[in-house]
């Protein structure tokens, strides 16, 4: 089953862009970070697209992949841990209510 | 031997620093340890003079160095020959007598302990001084003498004219140990040595005639002057009356004024080699002596009168040793120590029963105060010169001295002043005790520990001239001087002898028979009179001249301290304000001026970047887009 | 002969394709041979779990000193079979605050992985739908996304009950599936591969992994955590019924409770053919045919997970994540060493070092854990 | 080409579109429940697309750690936020159509580029199975591997710290 | 040891399981349509009143004090009046609401005249809540020998003190 590469990556750029558009037009810190997930995987899908015919280690895209999604990982924690806080604090997620230092 | 000796000064130190700290304690017995020392240094000191007496006057001596010189060394130490013996015994013997009596003077005296402690810090001193071996400790001793009796005169302080006298003695007394101190360093710096052991005959001799010498002997003569009160510093004497009557005994009579007199015998060889040297101290002896009786004749205040005595007698000691005389002055001073004490002590009994000094309130008191006057009388007659008594002895052995040496002047100068002696002791001795008292006084008998030193001292004053006299034949100056030819000259004696009856027939005549001659002679003699009782006038002249001058002198640097030195130094804190205030005006200006600016630019670019600072996270994101699309267009083109 | 039965199934599939080949296309033939697989499948699912609630039922009344159903049917057979008319004849209410939209979706998503998971299962000597090089990942990641979907079924049925089970269910599933993940590991350690197949393979004749050290610990560990997985008996605080009614599907009713009853017995089957598999030996078995061997296997394992439904009353939340964080957890990592050791080292001396290091590491979790004294609840709004 | 890959290209093109959708639904649908939950069939799409690219290990890691970790994550701090969810409050911004500019710029110069540029499609290798990404995960990339076991311990730790409540 | 409680407790339902298929009575529970278990003494469902006689001449004086202590308040009682208006002893009207009434007895015990007991009926099912619960006086209504036949024993000591009453 041979799926021309080109196609995999036009599919990852809107995908990604789509990714994008969500992280721009959301007010909602969680639907932005939503967002930043869906772009990631656009990248990882890149990745694996291009595994396949790298000659040397073809399973250095993977192992790459693994890492992305690990990091991912930390950072959704991380960031939702903060966006918690930020509710806790500010009784608000939404990022055009979030733009002052102080509250 | 030796500690005997180093004991001797000290005892009264320890009374001195036991009547210090527990005086307030110990109240009237601290009397008793000033005695007990004082009684314990005689007997110590005649411990320490016997061996010297028996085996004809070899000297004791024993000392440690206390600091080097470029290699010659400074020495403290004890030196014990005929010399100092003699002064040990007249200042143990009479001291203790002395402290005795002041017991009784000092009876209710509210710093009665102080006094004890004074005194007994003067006899350290006194006898410090005449043990010392080398001049640096003499030196040492004379300022701690100088210091005593600036004490023991101001002892009454809340008198105003006792602190003044107290301070007037102290400062002639310094004058004269600067003299001395540099004499004492020409001399060391010359000779190399201050040892008095080294000071003999053979040593000086190769210094014969060298300039600087004679000039250092002057100078240590200088220190002479200013203790035994000579002529030009002699002013302090009469006002030191202020202090009590012992003090005045004890200090200005028997042992302090003396030290000058010990010093010049002491130095003896360094005379012998110099004649010029000793023939301007013989000069300034006679004149002392002759201006001592001069002033003494008008005197109405009896302390006074002692006082100039004193300053004659001492003149006549100075001129003895001036005029080659060293034993006949030695002699002179031990006899003088005796009567002049007991004179003084009299006096102090006289003033402690009538309670004033004025002797013209004074008269009739022979029969108020007996025990008094017969020792006064005793003494009067001794100081006179009458033959028996030791006055006469040692007086006639200067006369005859000065005789022999033919300075004939200084021997006919001496003569008047010997009658006029005799004249003014006795005019005292009528003025208070003959005839009816004139003052509305009513005196009593002085208590029995104040009459029986009088008494001692009225028999030692008798038997004290025998020594010296051809009676024994001349043992006390052959004593002083083994090898020096000592003989008397009947002229000289006779001459003495008569000019010692005209004084008394005079003083009978005015004080006694006719008592208005004296205003008579007063009135004729007016200018002779006024001299005599303005003392020349040497306290005025010294006020108008030296002091005047030295007032002067420390306002004009007072006045250029105020103006000069202190203008300069607001002046150049003016100039220091004015710069700094340049300084704050550049710092204010240019260098604030400067950080200012790069605030204020700061300010104005970070308020441009602000506007980019929205807070909204998407804004961030869409910035990153924008970049990301230019990056992209950039690439693609 | 007994190959045949053994293989019984395989040839049935393969007289079935040879009666329609002459009829269909050749690429339809391949549609079909998977399309049956896919069939046997979702009808052997539901069925399995019908007759496991009865099963259950029977299994719970005896325990309790009574009978079960015995009403439909002869012993009760037919129970399940009402059970399923109930369930779609009774109304499905949907309240009117919910999500709708996750109401819905919730059944449907929580059945699917339950489904899946059978694909994986070696049900017997090569009867094995699709032999993935990763089974048994696979099954974890499957049963890991049933976590999401529990939870969007109670967040879209809008109730606090529902929502408190869901929180309960995701905490217990996420904390239990480490220990589960980690249990599994030795197997995969000694077997080298993923593949069920392989894992199966390896466990020749008797050499069942539960006889080794490790092996007996893993079995246990991984069955205790499979339990939990299920949310079954001592571990069913999601549906704890005495405190919050029926847990995340609390609002469902009617054909969405059943397939959420079905998804749960169809876990439970699941988890217990997985431990077969990979601990009791799969299909391996002396004389009987290989799915008979599982099937009796997988039965015992159900009827111990009724048994301990019998008899143990539900943990408490803080008792039951202690277990698995204190208890579970550091057991498992000590097992996967223990294991490694024993692949290492030679044949005597592996098996008594790796049985002293788990039964010393047994001991000491249990003391450890005995000490923990429960803490003094604070009631924030209980006063005293 | 044979039916098996006829079917599977069609799947993978099928599951490319529902990718999309369901990123376009996640992206735009108000409620954040339901765009968490189109996230999880996103992710589970992709899984998909990694098993037709011969990647199974990465798709049941894909599955294991996005849908079974992180979906948990978000999905709990939707619901720790819910009081923001409501439909009502507009969950995106007004101008939202200025977006659309640069990311249609953007889009398009990618794309462009993408057609224009001639991807050399070359032959793929072996499959990789678990068995090498573990070889090489443990020889060659076992530093990283290690730096990425402390990344996340770090970030469990700050998780752990900033959400707790006092 | 923590561990022994969880064996124990297996072994205690593994034990019950195995031998309720050789002993029957450990199956303590009954078919219940078909075989029935014998209600004890004191079972009580719902309250009924007794009549000696006939069914009209009530033991009920309409004191209402059941009425009063019956906690959910279920029973009703309008005491009957003859035509001039002056009250009798016997009440016109007395209801029971079955459906609020909860079993628990109290009007037995409260009541002075042994006219109120409790029944043992439990199968009342009905097509409809509210209207077919509410019991009125006749449906109420007891014979005394109903009451001994369910309630053997409390009929014989209330026999016993009617007749002591009654000389």
């Amino acid at each position: 089953m041979h799926i021309p590469i080109d196609h995999i990556l036009v599919f990852t750029s809107i995908l990604f862009l789509i990714g994008l558009y969500g992280a721009l037009s959301r007010r909602n810190a969680v639907g932005i970070l939503i967002s930043i997930e869906i772009m990631l995987n656009a990248v990882n899908v890149n990745f694996i697209a291009f595994s396949r015919s790298f000659a040397s280690s073809p399973e250095s895209g993977q192992i790459f992949v693994m890492f992305a999604i690990v990091l991912a990982a930390a950072t959704a924690a991380v960031g939702l841990a903060i966006v918690l806080n930020i509710y806790r604090n500010q009784k608000t997620i939404y990022t055009d209510e979030i733009h002052l230092l102080k509250w | 031997m030796v500690t005997q000796a180093i004991l001797i000064p000290l005892l009264p130190l320890i009374s001195f620093t036991m009547i210090i700290f527990f005086g307030k304690k110990l109240g009237t017995k601290s009397a008793l340890i000033a005695i007990a020392a004082s009684v314990g240094s005689c007997l110590l000191s005649a411990s320490v003079v016997l061996p010297v007496i028996l085996n004809h006057g070899t000297a004791l001596h024993a000392s440690l160095t206390w600091l080097m010189i470029n290699g010659k060394p400074i020495e403290f130490g004890i030196l014990v020959d005929p010399l100092s013996s003699v002064m040990l015994f007249v200042v143990t013997f009479v001291g203790s007598l002395i402290v005795i009596y002041s017991v009784g003077y000092m009876h209710n005296d509210p710093r009665f302990s102080r006094f004890f402690a004074y005194l007994s810090l003067f006899l350290f001193s006194m006898l410090g001084l005449v043990l010392s071996s080398t001049l640096v400790q003499m030196y040492f001793f004379w300022e701690l003498v100088g210091l005593c009796s600036y004490f023991l005169i101001g002892f009454w302080f809340e008198k105003y004219e006792a602190a003044q006298a107290g301070r007037k003695a102290f400062i002639t007394n310094r004058i004269g140990d600067v003299g001395f101190f540099l004499g004492i360093a020409l001399f060391f710096y010359t000779t190399g040595t201050i040892r008095f052991i080294d000071i003999t005959p053979e040593f000086m001799h190769p210094y014969a005639n060298t300039a600087v010498l004679t000039f250092a002997t002057i100078l240590l003569f200088c220190g002479a002057i200013g203790k035994s009160a000579q002529v030009p510093l002699h002013v302090w004497l009469p006002d030191a009356m202020e202090g009590p009557t012992p003090v005045s005994a004890l200090i200005h009579a028997a042992t302090m004024v003396v030290a000058g007199v010990f010093m010049v015998a002491r130095l003896w060889p360094v005379l012998e080699t110099f004649p010029n040297a000793s023939q301007t101290i013989a000069v300034v002896g006679t004149t002392t002596a002759f201006l001592g009786a001069f002033f003494a004749i008008t005197q109405f205040d009896i302390k006074k009168v002692l006082a100039y005595s004193t300053i004659s007698q001492l003149g006549f000691m100075i001129t003895a040793l001036g005029v080659g005389g060293m034993g006949a002055g030695t002699f002179h001073l031990m006899t003088h120590a005796f009567f002049k004490a007991l004179l003084f002590l009299g006096a102090g009994s006289i003033i402690h029963g009538t309670g004033t000094q004025d002797m013209r309130e004074m008269g009739g008191l022979r029969k108020a105060m007996p025990n008094t006057f017969w020792p006064l009388c005793i003494a009067t007659i001794a100081i006179a010169g009458v033959p028996p008594l030791s006055g006469f002895w040692s007086k006639d052995e200067i006369l005859t001295s000065a005789y022999l040496g033919n300075h004939r002047v200084i021997f006919w100068i001496l003569m008047i002043t010997a009658m006029m002696t005799s004249f003014y002791m006795f005019r005292l001795l009528f003025l208070t005790f003959a005839g009816k008292t004139r003052g509305h006084i009513h005196a009593h008998e002085s208590p029995a520990v104040m009459t029986l030193p009088l008494a001692v001292l009225a028999i030692g004053s008798v038997l004290i001239g025998l020594p010296g006299s051809p009676f024994m034949g001349h043992w006390f100056q052959h004593f002083l001087e083994p090898h020096a030819a000592v003989h008397m000259d009947t002229f000289v004696m006779i001459m003495s002898v008569a000019s010692a009856t005209i004084g008394f027939i005079i003083a009978f005549i005015c004080y006694f028979v006719k008592t208005d001659l004296p205003q008579h002679l007063a009135g004729q003699f007016w200018m002779f009179y006024d001299a005599s009782r303005n003392k020349l006038w040497f306290d005025e002249i010294y006020n108008s001249t030296f002091i005047h001058a030295f007032k002067w002198i420390s306002r004009i640097s007072f006045r250029f301290d105020s103006n000069v030195i202190d203008r300069t130094v607001n002046e150049i804190g003016r100039k220091t304000v004015l710069t700094s205030r340049i300084k704050r005006w550049i710092d204010q200006y240019i260098v604030d001026g400067l950080v200012n600016f790069v605030g204020f630019s700061a300010q104005v670019s970070s308020g441009l970047l602000r506007m980019i600072q929205t807070g909204f996270v998407q804004n961030y994101l869409l910035f990153m887009v924008v970049g990301l699309l230019v990056m992209l267009l950039v690439a693609v083109k | 002969m007994l190959n045949t039965i053994d293989q019984i199934f395989i040839k049935a599939k393969q007289i079935i394709l040879d009666i329609l080949s002459p009829f269909l296309p050749e690429w339809m033939m391949i549609l079909i041979s998977i399309f049956i697989v896919i069939v046997t499948l979702c009808v052997f699912g539901p069925v399995v779990m019908m007759y496991l609630t009865l099963l259950e039922r029977k299994f719970i009344g005896r325990m309790q000193n009574r009978y079960g159903p015995n009403r439909c049917g002869i012993f009760g057979l037919l129970q399940p079979l009402s059970d399923g008319i109930k369930m779609f004849t009774k109304e499905d209410i949907v309240p009117q605050k919910a999500d709708p939209f996750a109401h819905f979706l919730g059944p449907i998503t929580v059945i699917i992985p339950s489904l899946l998971v059978f694909s994986v299962i070696p049900f017997g000597r090569n009867m094995i739908p699709s032999d993935l090089s990763i089974g048994i990942l696979f099954f974890f990641a499957v049963a890991s996304t049933s976590t999401l979907w529990i939870f969007t079924a109670a967040w879209g049925s809008r109730n606090k009950f529902s929502l408190l089970g869901g929180m309960r269910a995701v905490a217990q599933m996420v904390s239990y599936e480490i220990p589960m993940l980690l249990s599994i590991v030795p197997a995969l350690l000694v077997v080298g591969s993923f593949s069920t197949v392989a894992i199966v393979n390896a466990q020749e004749g008797l050499q069942w992994f539960v006889f080794t050290p490790w092996g007996l610990v893993g079995f246990i560990l991984f069955f205790l955590t499979g339990v939990a997985e299920v949310n079954r008996c001592p571990f069913d605080l999601p549906e704890g019924e005495s405190e919050i009614i029926a847990g995340f599907h609390t609002e469902y009713s009617g054909m969405k409770f059943a397939l959420f009853y079905m998804a749960e017995y169809m876990n439970a089957f699941s988890v217990s053919a997985l431990v077969t598999t990979v601990y009791l030996g799969g299909w391996q078995g002396p004389i009987l045919p290989s799915w008979l061997w599982f099937f009796a296997k997988t039965f015992v394992l159900i009827s111990i997970m009724m048994w301990f439904r019998g008899t143990f009353p539900r943990m408490r939340v803080d008792q039951l994540m202690g277990f698995a964080w204190r208890g579970l957890l550091p057991l498992a990592f000590i097992n996967l060493l223990a294991a490694a050791l024993w692949v290492h080292l030679s044949f005597p001396l592996n098996d008594i070092l790796s049985f002293c290091i788990l039964t010393v590491s047994v001991l000491m979790i249990y003391v450890a854990n005995r000490k923990v004294a429960p803490k003094k609840r604070i009631y924030k709004y209980a006063y005293e | 080409m044979t039916l098996f890959q006829f079917l599977a290209t069609t799947a993978f093109y099928a599951a490319m579109l529902g990718i999309l959708i369901a990123a376009a639904l996640c992206v735009t649908v108000r409620n954040l429940f339901h765009s968490a939950v189109f996230l999880a069939f996103t992710l589970i799409g992709i899984a998909m697309l990694y098993f037709f690219l011969q990647a199974e290990f990465i798709a049941a890691m894909q599955i294991l750690l996005y849908v079974g970790a992180i979906m948990t994550l978000i999905v709990f701090a939707v619901m720790l936020t819910s009081r923001m969810g409501n439909p009502a409050v507009p969950q995106s911004f007004k101008n939202k159509k200025i977006v659309f500019l640069p990311l249609g710029l953007v889009g398009f110069i990618l794309i462009s580029a993408i057609l224009k540029t001639p991807w050399e499609t070359s032959e793929p290798q072996t499959a990789v199975n678990a068995v090498t990404l573990g070889k090489a995960l443990m020889n060659q990339y076992v530093f990283p591997f290690e730096v990425v076991s402390l990344v996340l311990l770090v970030a469990l730790i700050g998780a752990i710290v900033i959400a707790r409540s006092e | 040891m923590y561990g022994l409680g969880v064996l124990k407790g297996l072994w205690v339902t593994i034990k019950n399981f195995t031998l309720s298929y050789f002993t029957r009575k450990r199956l303590t529970t009954v078919q219940y349509p078909e075989e029935r278990i014998t209600l004890s003494e004191h079972a009580r469902t719902f309250p009924i009143l007794v009549y000696d006689e006939s069914p009209d001449k009530l033991r009920c004086v309409a004191c209402e004090i059941c009425a009063k202590e019956c906690p959910p308040k279920c029973i009703s009682i309008v005491r009957a009046q003859d035509e001039a208006g002056k009250p009798l002893k016997q009440p016109k009207f007395f209801d029971i609401d079955y459906s609020v009434c909860m079993n628990c007895g109290i009007c037995e015990e409260v009541c002075p005249f042994d006219s109120i007991y409790m029944d043992r009926q439990f199968e009342l099912s009905a097509y409809e809540r509210s209207e077919e619960f509410l019991y009125t006086k006749d449906r109420l209504a007891k014979s005394a020998e109903y009451f001994s036949k369910i309630r053997p024993e409390t009929a014989k000591k209330v026999e016993e003190k009617r007749k002591a009453k009654e000389k």
